[in-house]
């Protein structure tokens, strides 16, 4: 095992699968010779030039299109759109054209495009460079949605996605982009399948549901509680948003009777709100409490350190619920 | 014309005698509701989609729009799975789960009819970039209407293109109208072509009544594409014929607008021209037609007789 | 009472507002001499003319952002977007413009916008003409949302959307456009506050939470369960999807114990999800059963009658699960 | 230049000076850490915001950009208001929630910076059409730069306004670069003002550098929507002398081109051009700039005295 930082790990994904693939190629702004706004695709640029690291104009609409396009006539895109919140802007080549494609035009056309781009609070970016949009986006069928928390599954889920055959967006959450501290990543060919949840921590009292960059703060919690209370959390982490491991989530719960979910996302339509709606079906009868959920509220984010810790689900609001759901 | 082959202009002038024929047997099963959603038709327009297409090769690439059956047809789509697709018979291009603004056939290099208007132009687009990045001589053309020239995707679809040098033709089918929203109220310009001023490449204007004079301003359109030239804006004025999608009276639009169109139907004027040049014979004319209408149809009776899709495409094709 | 079609109920509000306040206009497609695709506006443009009622090119972006612009500097516009599908162009100036200027810069700026869209399946209009985008826009900070089901609701809540005073989705189901028939509608000044729930309904024994056209539906199964077996259904209509009136909700679940969504949405990400786990929360220790929602798959919708009324959610899938949870 | 009188020189000269020590100061102020996010200066563009604004009435409106403080001080803002939004603190103009990207004041006419780039331009449109519909004289001015000329919304939104006539001026800021990405692989047009032609407006090339220029060519344009001519879109020339972003090493662009432009210092020219025509001297020079400085000082000191927003702010402002 090597140590990645979470950038590096992306970066090693993308070499690698561009060189097992002469179909992949990069397109987005800034991508080619500033390497990518965090520099991670220095290395593929370097090694593969503007024919395939491909700087466009200031054209989200136009990327996606491009990528799409390409996608469907035999290549492999990855569409590096910056921020999550430019989303916005090629919203229908997302919503209408990369994931309706395959089944509109009767199961003929594939769509295999990555879409990758930054998520996330905590860098004091206001509110049209701070969203986390994964549960607004997995309203889209045919989308696949992964949002890594290690530098291990940042380069697994990649190089999963470059070959998975259909549209998937990728998250890279900012913290952990820009200080995410280094974390081993296995040597040689590492693959992490898309569509399977990890349990991160195991226990046995409480589950916790989370996913990305606030996996690191439940963990921290999990520590605290078991050391100080002798509270026993078991920690999921989906890695995949869509499709959802269920069965994952499920046996947790069936196991510890208890559920928070905990996610850097708005209060309403967020991943926390569809978690807790599947365990409130499916594991009804193993339930013992409220199934409590730990987000942001339903504001933009706020901009600066003041207000933007606040906006960002706590540990502290982590402990409040975990004592909630066991009282 | 002297240098297009008789060959060639036959071809076309059966093609557009097909779409035609397939428009008006489309109109005679909407109205006895055989079938479903809506349609919006070609008649009328048939020079533009049949002059262009007439340049490529079964393995160039086409992307549609919501008007495309004739696009889909000159590109050598099938009339019977057509129709199918329209009355939602799983024997239909998209297994009847698409419909008419849905047909797409990779097989022939139709990438998609277009439900969003304009959605089709960064697609072609990428479509370029990829035959130029695995090397083949594929040409892509991307047919949209006047009202699509006004959507923000052309702006960044086209730029991309010339900023690339990619291998596309942009054919903007300029019928006068979105709906009810006419040109005069939706651009301050006479010729959308001049809009290719500002990505710095060729815009044309053609009468895309005339197949001949589409054939020809599309014939080095594709030459320049093909041989590493770039795109070009093509801006052929034409006219529907009939209301926006079946069912729509377009009382908005002015009669003796509509009866000065009519006059120059674009298969009627052609027929003349090919007549005149002994290119073609009231036998070999009527001769055309019967086929045509037969083929249509054929092309029904196969619809009909088709079993619509199982249940299980309900959730199949999501994913691969 | 005067009995009015759906779309006849939106173009008296229409009218009515345009009438009372000189600052609402319309800007939209074919709003003008086509007076909209039913002809709803056809009134308002024969009474106030192209000056306010305005015919666009077809440039989606430019006329939500048009109508932002508009909205913040003393107008009151009324943007018509013909299908929701279409709001994927726009998506930017909902999501990041229209909702996000009052709160990052510092409250001083209201955005009146109303935006109306036809949304739903039913019409055989295929993946792109027919989708359900409740869901997936509730998880915009900032937006209201409504989504009415009956002639009187259309009226009421279309006034009120107009005089909000904030961004306000108003969605008109296809169904109810087309072929609702005509139902009551109060006299005069009609209003329906925006927010508040109305049980369409009263029952004892099952909750059914349902919205739009789906609230019809709902109603026959509540007689056909109440005549044939004796099971008492309450029907719970929102009206307004965002923010969501939970209060009238959770009484009623805290009454029956039992709850149904029934929204034709996808699976995953919809307003289902979203009040099961509001209720999973709020209302568990009154939950006597799991907590069911019927809704669409996750599938883009398929063309043609053959399968596009199989993806519908059915009245028998929601008898199915009216009788798991009475089960 | 005869006709400009001698005080409205001055007056852009002052607020040259103000901008350029206003970012100065902004720069330091970041990199000691006291101001969180991403700061983008307008150091070396200072001349075209100035000698556009110099033309508007505070009942004027402006669409700024995500490089927006210059515009915001031409229009009127308040630097200690301004620093105090950038230390995200509550006596900011947006309360501290907004930051460097999101500062709009209304009272002037500051319809907002943008963080999505070429968000404003549509915008811009509406605020036009309202003025328009409301009765007013008011005039429109959106900003934006080389890069935003290729999202879509900089076609719808012209478009729009073009075919409504509307009272707008849109100033294309052209620097060369979009971040890291040169004009020459975003465009393949010399002059983005050729652009114009696709929507039927005057497109004007102006140089940037040259605040006189900017003030004359401006003048037409407000002019000319102010009357009901309808918009203009003006691209001036000009170069941003810092990385795109604070922090930002800029080593894509080459050293020579960064020295060229740098030479041509709007503000060292301005002030020989009217030391010139003896309208400054050596000593109002120094008084300016003395004052300038002094400003930002008491900036500084506002900020840091001022009190963050309280915690109850995070909820506050969504709804009205
Ligand atoms: C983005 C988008 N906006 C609006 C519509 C509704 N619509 C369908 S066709 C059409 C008019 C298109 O006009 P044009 O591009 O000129 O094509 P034509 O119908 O004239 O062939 C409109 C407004 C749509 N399908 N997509
Ligand atoms: C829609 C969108 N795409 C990308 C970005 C990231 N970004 C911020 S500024 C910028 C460059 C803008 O270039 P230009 O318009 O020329 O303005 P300049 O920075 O040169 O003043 C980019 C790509 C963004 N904020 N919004
Ligand atoms: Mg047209
Ligand atoms: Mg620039």
């Amino acid at each position: 095992m090597k140590e990645l930082s979470f950038r590096q790990a992306i970066g090693e994904a993308i070499n690698e699968e561009m060189a097992r693939d002469p179909r992949v190629f990069v397109i987005g702004e800034d991508v080619g010779k500033m390497g990518g706004l965090m520099g991670e695709m220095g290395e593929a640029f370097a090694k593969y030039g503007p024919e395939r690291v491909r700087d466009t104009p200031l054209s989200e609409a136009a990327i996606m299109g491009a990528a799409v396009g390409a996608a469907i006539t035999g290549m492999r895109p990855i569409a590096q759109l910056r921020f999550v919140d430019f989303l916005g802007i090629c919203w229908d080549e997302i919503m209408n054209q990369a994931t309706k494609m395959r089944y509109m035009f009767g199961g003929k056309i594939n769509v295999p495009v990555v879409i990758t781009a930054l998520s996330g609070a905590g860098r004091r970016s206001a509110a049209q460079h701070s969203q986390s949009l994964e549960g607004m986006m997995s309203a889209i069928p045919g989308l696949k949605i992964v949002l890594p928390s290690t530098s291990a599954d940042a380069k697994g889920l990649l190089k999963s996605a470059v070959r998975d055959g259909n549209p998937v967006m990728y998250f890279e959450h900012k913290m952990l982009m820009w200080t995410g501290p280094k974390s081993p990543v296995p040597e040689g060919e590492h693959l992490v399948p898309i569509g399977k949840a990890e349990v991160k921590r195991e226990g046995k009292d409480v589950t916790v549901f989370t996913a990305g960059f606030m996996v690191h703060k439940a963990l921290k919690v999990a520590d605290k509680l078991q050391q100080e209370r002798g509270i026993s959390i078991e920690v999921i982490d989906p890695r995949t948003i869509k499709p959802l491991d269920k069965e994952t989530i499920l046996n947790s719960v069936k196991k510890t009777g208890r559920l928070v979910c905990f996610n850097e996302e708005c209060a309403t339509g967020g991943l926390a709100q569809q978690v807790a709606a599947i365990v409130a079906d499916e594991a009804f009868d193993y339930l013992d409490a409220p199934i409590k959920r730990v987000t942001g509220p339903d504001t933009p984010i706020p901009y600066g350190q003041y207000l933007e810790d606040i906006w960002i689900p706590s540990e502290e609001k982590l402990i409040k619920a975990i004592d909630e759901v066991l009282a | 014309m002297v240098e297009i082959p008789k060959e060639k202009l036959l071809e076309m002038y059966r093609t557009m005698v097909r779409i035609r024929r397939f428009e008006e047997r489309t109109s005679k099963e909407f109205a006895a509701g055989k079938i479903p959603g809506s349609v919006h038709l070609y008649i009328g327009e048939e020079a533009v989609g049949t002059g262009v297409i007439a340049h490529l090769k079964k393995e160039d690439y086409i992307l549609s729009t919501h008007r495309g059956h004739g696009h889909l047809i000159a590109k050598g789509g099938r009339t019977d799975r057509a129709m199918a697709e329209l009355f939602a018979k799983k024997t239909g291009y998209c297994l009847g789960k698409g419909g008419s603004m849905h047909i797409a056939d990779t097989d022939i290099g139709m990438l998609g009819a277009a439900g969003i208007v304009g959605s089709g132009i960064p697609i072609a687009t990428g479509a370029a970039l990829s035959a130029h990045m695995r090397g083949t001589d594929q040409v892509t053309v991307c047919f949209f209407g006047d009202g699509a020239s006004n959507i923000g995707r052309f702006h960044e679809g086209i730029n991309l293109a010339s900023v690339w040098c990619l291998p596309v033709v942009f054919v903007c089918e300029n019928n006068l109208w979105a709906v009810s929203v006419p040109t005069s109220c939706s651009l301050k310009i006479h010729d959308i072509a001049d809009r290719a001023i500002g990505y710095g490449i060729p815009g044309v204007v053609v009468d895309g009544m005339d197949v001949v004079a589409v054939y020809e301003v599309a014939g080095e359109a594709v030459k320049r594409a093909r041989s590493g030239g770039g795109p070009t804006l093509i801006e052929a004025k034409t006219y529907r014929f009939r209301g926006h999608f079946e069912g729509d009276s377009g009382t908005y639009r002015p009669k003796e607008e509509i009866e000065a169109w009519v006059k120059r139907d674009p298969i009627k004027s052609f027929q003349e021209q090919l007549l005149g040049m002994k290119a073609l014979t009231e036998k070999k004319i009527k001769e055309i037609d019967d086929e045509a209408l037969a083929e249509m149809d054929a092309a029904v009776k196969f619809a009909e007789s088709s079993p619509p899709p199982g249940p299980e495409e309900v959730l199949n094709g999501v994913y691969v």
